[in-house]
């Protein structure tokens, strides 16, 4: 196998060039996919026999969740790898990555609560897959504030990657134990959606949406490492280049 | 179009669901470009520092 | 034979570059005394030398292996006394040794009694830490350096609050630590009397 | 040069050592683990004067005000953990003993569970029983909260490392550690509940006991990790 790319991609002005090359085209397909998905979901998906229009919500809400879950596997991932192999591009991605999972863990949290006002009869339910994203806010919530609250960026680094490790092992015992206290009180609806047997008018809008906040996600990180990136840099020589200092 | 705004009757939890994840989506995208020009700027500066010091 | 060589240290301070670059090689029965103004990086490179701080380019090597493959092995043959003197308050002097020193090696009543005669330390009462004055408690820190009996240490500033008798008495316990082949970084103010031939200078700027 | 070959202490010898030197310690600052110990106890009474004193309807809250309290409890003593060893120096000399960090965590956070996790355990009896759990209960309950306070007291000093020097560390703490405390809290609760019900509790207590014995095997090893991070 060869490593040569993983050693270019941890190079700090490599990185940089790559991420700015390829924001657009995140950008620009995210917002393709994202029109075609609401185009699909609001206007020719057509109406759940069951929930009628309100169903319209998982189009936001399920997206949602899936980026807040995705954002953070890719920060603790990215923490690993800046942990064991030293590298700055990596803690730069984990940086970026917290505060937007953060936003949509509460996108996610309130386009749920109201989905479950018409459906439960309240805003709040203590349904298993709301109380998970709830947790999951509070994780972020103690991975920023412990990253705010270190002065050195590489001591925070390092000290917020042991904490989104530790975390991201006990998101499984988090996510199940919330599944098990569930089974016991019971009583209401689930929030079940994403279910095999939607029809593809409902399907692919979803999927289309999913992709849109992937593709979107993508090109957020990406801006947002640049920042990091220049920020742990000391060599000043191919900022100069890459951003024109003094010119 | 009325008719598609009404939701149903759904639209007081249609449409501010979809409001609010486009104020995220947007929110997020100022956010992010604010902290990297900050960042480029606050580099630029250093840079100069740096050749001034040099 | 050099025992503890450094090469191409560069070490940051958050944003601040205080050491660029530095070289030194240490052989037995030397010492290296580090000297320069406050805020010259002096407890930053000796943080880095005892692996509390990482490196970001550069190695140590102790006895031509990196230190950072094993931290371990270079741990085990090194004395370390910071700004603190790992001193509990509420543990007597002879307490505090056994749980401190004892953690490398087994030391007997008889040894941390020497130890402490050695420093000067005449109080072997009960007396807690915390009723020692802070020179007291210094000399308590030099005796569990004594007591580890290491090849390597690393004292951040171990002369601070001793008296004009703590100088000569560290003078004296520094001399015949490197009399015995010991090596010893020390980041310290005060001139060291050790003979000419095995001191040498390192100020930072 | 012979006399400076390095000998060492056995691993087991030096926890040892550090088991006594803590536990010598702690007999000798009562106060530090008699604290968290009065708030639980404290705690537990406010909740019949918040609520309603009838026995029967205390039964229902009793495993939630036990463990919210054993919770909150914990995490009081756990700024104890890892602060002063900080402040001194010692964790400094810890670092750079030629020994396994993380299996002198590991002792150091068996003293502090001696200190200031058994005594709940030990008082127990009297909270359950004043909050109507029945005598049969006891047992139950005390089992319970046994193994949930050695995974607090393991997952705590995770954070206790983390925050170790931080200003407004103990807050910060706080937001770091209750939400992986989160199925300790789950399972521990339902086990104390199906105790009080006299009914088998062999689900939870399992499950309790496999996050005790994952959080002794991970938790030293982050530890060792976030203290040498907060000593740079």
């Amino acid at each position: 196998m060869n490593w040569v790319w993983f050693h270019r991609l941890g190079s700090p002005p490599h990185f940089f060039r790559i991420a700015g090359r390829m924001i657009p085209w995140f950008a620009w397909l995210a917002a393709i996919t994202g029109i075609a998905g609401l185009i699909g979901g609001l206007g020719l998906a057509p109406p759940d026999y069951q929930q009628g229009e309100g169903y319209r919500i998982i189009f936001v809400h399920v997206p949602a969740a899936v980026l807040s879950t995705t954002a953070y596997a890719v920060m603790a991932s990215a923490a690993a790898v800046g942990l064991i192999w030293r590298m700055n591009v990596a803690h730069a991605v984990a940086a970026s990555s917290a505060a937007v999972g953060a936003w949509f863990t509460f996108v996610a949290l309130a386009t749920g609560s109201l989905w479950g006002r018409p459906m439960w009869g309240t805003y709040w339910e203590w349904d298993p897959r709301l109380v998970s994203e709830l947790v999951l806010l509070f994780l972020y919530l103690g991975y920023m504030g412990l990253r705010s609250a270190i002065d050195d960026t590489a001591r925070a680094d390092r000290a917020s990657a042991v904490l989104a490790l530790v975390g991201v092992i006990n998101l499984p015992i988090i996510h199940y134990s919330v599944d098990w206290w569930n089974s016991l009180h019971q009583g209401h609806t689930l929030l079940k959606f994403g279910k095999a047997s939607m029809p593809p008018s409902m399907l692919v809008p979803l999927l289309l949406m999913m992709l849109a906040f992937t593709l979107y996600f993508g090109a957020i990180l990406l801006v947002r490492a640049r920042g990091e990136i220049l920020r742990r840099e000391r060599n000043a020589r191919w900022i100069g280049e890459a951003i024109g200092a003094g010119s | 179009m009325m008719h598609w705004l009404y939701m149903g009757g759904y639209w007081p939890y249609v449409w501010p669901s979809y409001l609010l994840t486009l104020f995220a989506v947007t929110l997020n995208i100022y956010l992010a470009r604010r902290s990297l020009s900050a960042a480029k700027s606050e580099a630029r500066r250093r840079a100069q520092a740096q050749r001034s010091e040099a | 034979m050099t025992l503890l060589a450094a090469q191409d240290l560069h070490l940051w301070r958050g944003d601040l570059h205080v050491l660029r670059g530095l070289h030194f090689e240490l052989a037995a029965g030397q010492c290296l005394q580090v000297t320069g103004v406050n805020g010259a990086g002096k407890s930053t490179l000796l943080r880095a030398l005892a692996g509390l701080l990482p490196l970001e380019s550069g190695t140590v090597q102790w006895r031509g292996s990196n230190t950072r493959a094993d931290p371990h092995a270079y741990h085990s043959e090194l004395a370390w006394l910071g700004h603190g003197t790992a001193l509990k308050a509420d543990l007597s002097a002879p307490e505090n040794l056994r749980y401190s020193a004892g953690l490398r090696r087994q030391c007997g009543r008889a040894d941390m009694d020497a130890a402490l005669a050695r420093v000067g330390f005449s109080h072997s009462d009960g007396r807690l830490a915390r009723q020692m004055s802070a020179g007291q408690q210094r000399r308590v820190a030099l005796a569990r350096v004594l007591l580890l009996d290491c090849a390597l240490w690393l004292l951040d500033e171990p002369t601070s609050n001793l008296d004009s008798g703590g100088q000569h008495m560290f003078d004296q316990i520094l001399s015949a630590h490197l009399e015995q082949g010991g090596l010893a970084v020390i980041a310290s103010h005060q001139a060291l009397a050790v003979p000419a031939g095995r001191l040498q200078g390192l100020e930072l700027t | 040069m012979s006399a400076r070959t390095p000998i060492k202490v056995s691993p087991a010898r030096a926890g040892w050592l550090l088991v006594q030197r803590d536990l010598r310690l702690g007999l000798r600052r009562p106060g530090e683990w008699l604290q968290p110990l009065l708030f639980f106890l404290v705690v537990t009474t406010l909740f019949p004067l918040a609520t309603d004193p009838q026995m029967s309807r205390l039964r229902d809250i009793a495993p939630g005000a036990l463990w919210v309290a054993a919770l909150l409890s914990s995490l009081l003593a756990l700024e104890l953990l890892f602060r002063e060893d900080g402040q001194d120096g010692s964790l400094e000399q810890l670092a750079v003993l030629g020994l396994p960090l993380s299996w002198l965590l590991l002792a150091k956070t068996c003293v502090h569970w001696l200190l200031t996790g058994l005594p709940l355990v030990l008082v127990a009896p009297l909270v359950a029983t004043a909050l109507g759990a029945p005598y049969a209960a006891i047992p139950g309950v005390m089992a319970a909260l046994l193994l949930g306070s050695v995974a607090l007291s393991l997952i705590g000093a995770v954070g206790a490392g983390l925050t170790l020097g931080l200003r407004r560390g103990g807050v910060l703490l706080a937001l770091l550690v209750l939400p992986l405390a989160v199925p300790v809290l789950i399972f521990g609760a339902r086990a104390t509940a199906l105790a009080i019900a006299i009914e088998p509790m062999a689900a939870p207590m399992y499950l309790l006991g496999a996050i005790a014995v994952l959080s002794a095997t991970l938790a030293p090893l982050a530890a060792a990790a976030a203290v040498r991070i907060s000593l740079e």
